[in-house]
């Protein structure tokens, strides 16, 4: 932007007309300030309604022009014309206002792990190992998450869903795949060693792979 | 201004120390219906006698004190007069005065423990303060002041565009895993057998294939690229499905296509 | 401005570090949607405290630079920074405006002046210091602007109120502390020229105190 060779006083309208420069530098001042959008008719009233419309729109689109590489654009919205930040941008203004982030209760997390290491499994299923009733909220929030979804039904009176974790639910936790959950070396101890006989050479096997990526 | 000075009355328009007051005095005279405002310029009696001092170039290390005095009561018996409501401060001013002009008058007590002290001492003190802090409130006031003078930039921007959500890692998972087994274990009322999850899984993985498709041919279960522990696992996952009940598996003749369906979509 | 030694961690696994051109577009955008100045403290977290201090700073002196000939500036206060207007463009903006902001009374701002300069006072101090009682109203005013704020009590009977200039009341001012405030007169001129030669029949030692403050 280059400067006047003598800079004008905006003070005084009435002497020297303003240059094409000092208007948008007045409305860019005024939509940057603003609250709310603002229409051309408010635009106007900045000069005094000394500039038409159309006029006002072409150098509105010019300050469109000059903002285009910048992380705040003009946009002109129902009410009018306003500045805002780009979708792009968002993700590191949203550092600034560390809403403390929100914690799933434990019935939702019981839930998720019930769903993640035993599934397909129904509500009935989940309620009979957490001993409590599972509340249609609990679901609700998994579900609107994405982590996890109905892939069937249990072909038993009231045919029951079946709920089974999400490729989403995977990319959230970064995990490759099911196996990279953390094994449940606990249960040996929670459980009695009788149990432990059951498992399967092969599984050992498996076992042994989600070991060491666990160990990562 | 001598005009107006005759519209008022010969009753005394107040009584100074006893003396009445005619006239309003000359050098001080401001018109009737400005009285009200005049009063208001002034924020209290210490910015009525500063106003008296430096109006009338007065020294305000060495006070004459009985002119000081005799102005200021003027003053305060013409808003009296007109009937202006008046701070109490400006009677006590009067008063003190009137008490550091008659101390003044005094042979000055001399007593072993305390030096000469000038009456006028606190006053001017406070004079000065009070126009001090007259002098800076004037400079505060021509600052550039946000909203007046400058305005502050704050673009809208939507906050609510990206709601956060819960984290959750891998360890929050295992650790509500460990939490059910623990009541589990203390309630007694189930036991809570290991299971291969990697055959969880694969039964997930079946039963969302079938969803779309009802039925699938056995090969497609699996894929080519598929290692021999999947295939396994795989079929395991398949058996387990079949034994919940959850597909049937249906083969129409030897060595035929054997077609696995989710009695579940039905 | 030196590149830090090893390339700093990319934000999400995907992205390539951000290149100084980003960093101030982040910058801008962050500062044109603040609704307070920003400190450094909290411009770092922006980039989840990739940047040190020094590199920001840098930056900011380049936006700055970038902004000067515009209508709006990027300015240091008290709480950090901030973009406002220029004072030459207010003019127009008052125009969008019809209520202009109220010219705050003789009362409120020697009152304000007493706080700015010998803070923490109660209103008693006021009062004493103008020789008139101060109205709530008045003090009320100050507060709703955000200007001042009770820190405390006085351990007198009655434990008045201490009062205290805040933050915003420098920011508003476009100021980065107390010592910015213009300078308090000093005595010696007040008492003028003539007067000067005279003997001080003030307590010396009062006025050497008030002296010492003004300088602070």
């Amino acid at each position: 932007m280059s400067a006047p060779s003598h800079p004008p006083d905006p003070l005084t309208t009435t002497s020297s007309p303003l240059s094409p420069d000092t208007i948008k530098q007045i409305l860019e001042a005024a939509l940057l300030t603003a609250q709310e959008p603002l229409p051309l008719s408010e635009l106007r009233k900045l000069f005094d309604q000394q500039f038409n419309a159309a006029m006002l729109s072409a150098l509105l689109e010019d300050i469109r022009r000059d903002w285009n590489e910048k992380s705040v654009e003009l946009v002109k919205v129902a009410s009018g014309w306003r500045f805002q930040t780009k979708p792009e941008i968002q993700p590191y203004l949203d550092r600034l206002t560390p809403q403390r982030p929100p914690r799933y209760s434990r019935a939702v997390m019981e839930t998720l792990a019930i769903i993640a290491y035993r599934q397909p499994v129904t509500r009935g299923d989940i309620e009979e190992i957490r001993g409590v009733s599972v509340s249609a909220s609990v679901l609700k929030t998994l579900t609107a998450r994405g982590w996890i979804e109905s892939v069937g039904q249990r072909n038993v009176p009231g045919k029951p869903a079946l709920f089974a974790t999400t490729a989403h639910f995977l990319n959230d936790l970064n995990l490759n795949s099911l196996e990279e959950l953390p094994p449940l070396e606990e249960m040996k101890s929670l459980i009695g060693q009788d149990d432990q006989n059951q498992v399967l050479p092969l599984e050992q096997s498996h076992l042994a792979t989600v070991e060491t990526q666990s160990r990562n | 201004m001598d005009s107006v000075v005759d519209t008022i009355d010969t009753p005394p328009i107040a009584r100074i120390c006893g003396e009445p007051l005619l006239e309003i005095p000359q050098d001080l005279y401001i018109p009737p219906d400005a009285l009200e405002v005049f009063l208001d310029t002034f924020q209290g009696p210490l910015d009525l006698l500063l106003y008296l001092i430096r109006k009338h170039n007065l020294n305000i290390l060495d006070i004459p004190m009985a002119e000081l005095t005799q102005q200021y009561m003027s003053y305060v018996a013409m808003m009296r007069a007109d009937q202006l409501e008046l701070a109490a401060e400006y009677l006590l001013m009067t008063a003190l005065l009137i008490e550091i002009k008659s101390r003044m008058l005094l042979p000055s007590p001399k007593t072993e423990t305390e030096p000469e002290h000038d009456p006028r001492a606190e006053l001017v003190r406070r004079l000065l303060e009070y126009e001090q802090m007259k002098k800076a409130a004037i400079e505060l006031t021509e600052l550039p002041q946000a909203g007046r003078d400058f305005n502050i930039i704050q673009l809208w921007f939507d906050q609510q565009s990206t709601e956060q959500l819960p984290n959750v890692h891998i360890d929050d998972l295992h650790h509500a895993w460990i939490g059910i087994l623990t009541r589990a274990k203390v309630n007694r009322h189930h036991q809570i057998k290991r299971e291969s999850l990697s055959v969880r899984a694969f039964m997930s993985k079946i039963l969302r294939d079938l969803r779309n498709r009802h039925q699938v041919e056995f090969q497609d279960l699996f894929s080519p690229a598929a290692t021999v522990s999947e295939v396994v696992v795989t079929f395991l996952a398949l058996l387990e499905l079949a034994k919940e009940l959850l597909v049937e598996i249906s083969q129409s003749h030897a060595f035929g296509i054997i077609h696995v369906r989710s009695i579940s979509s039905t």
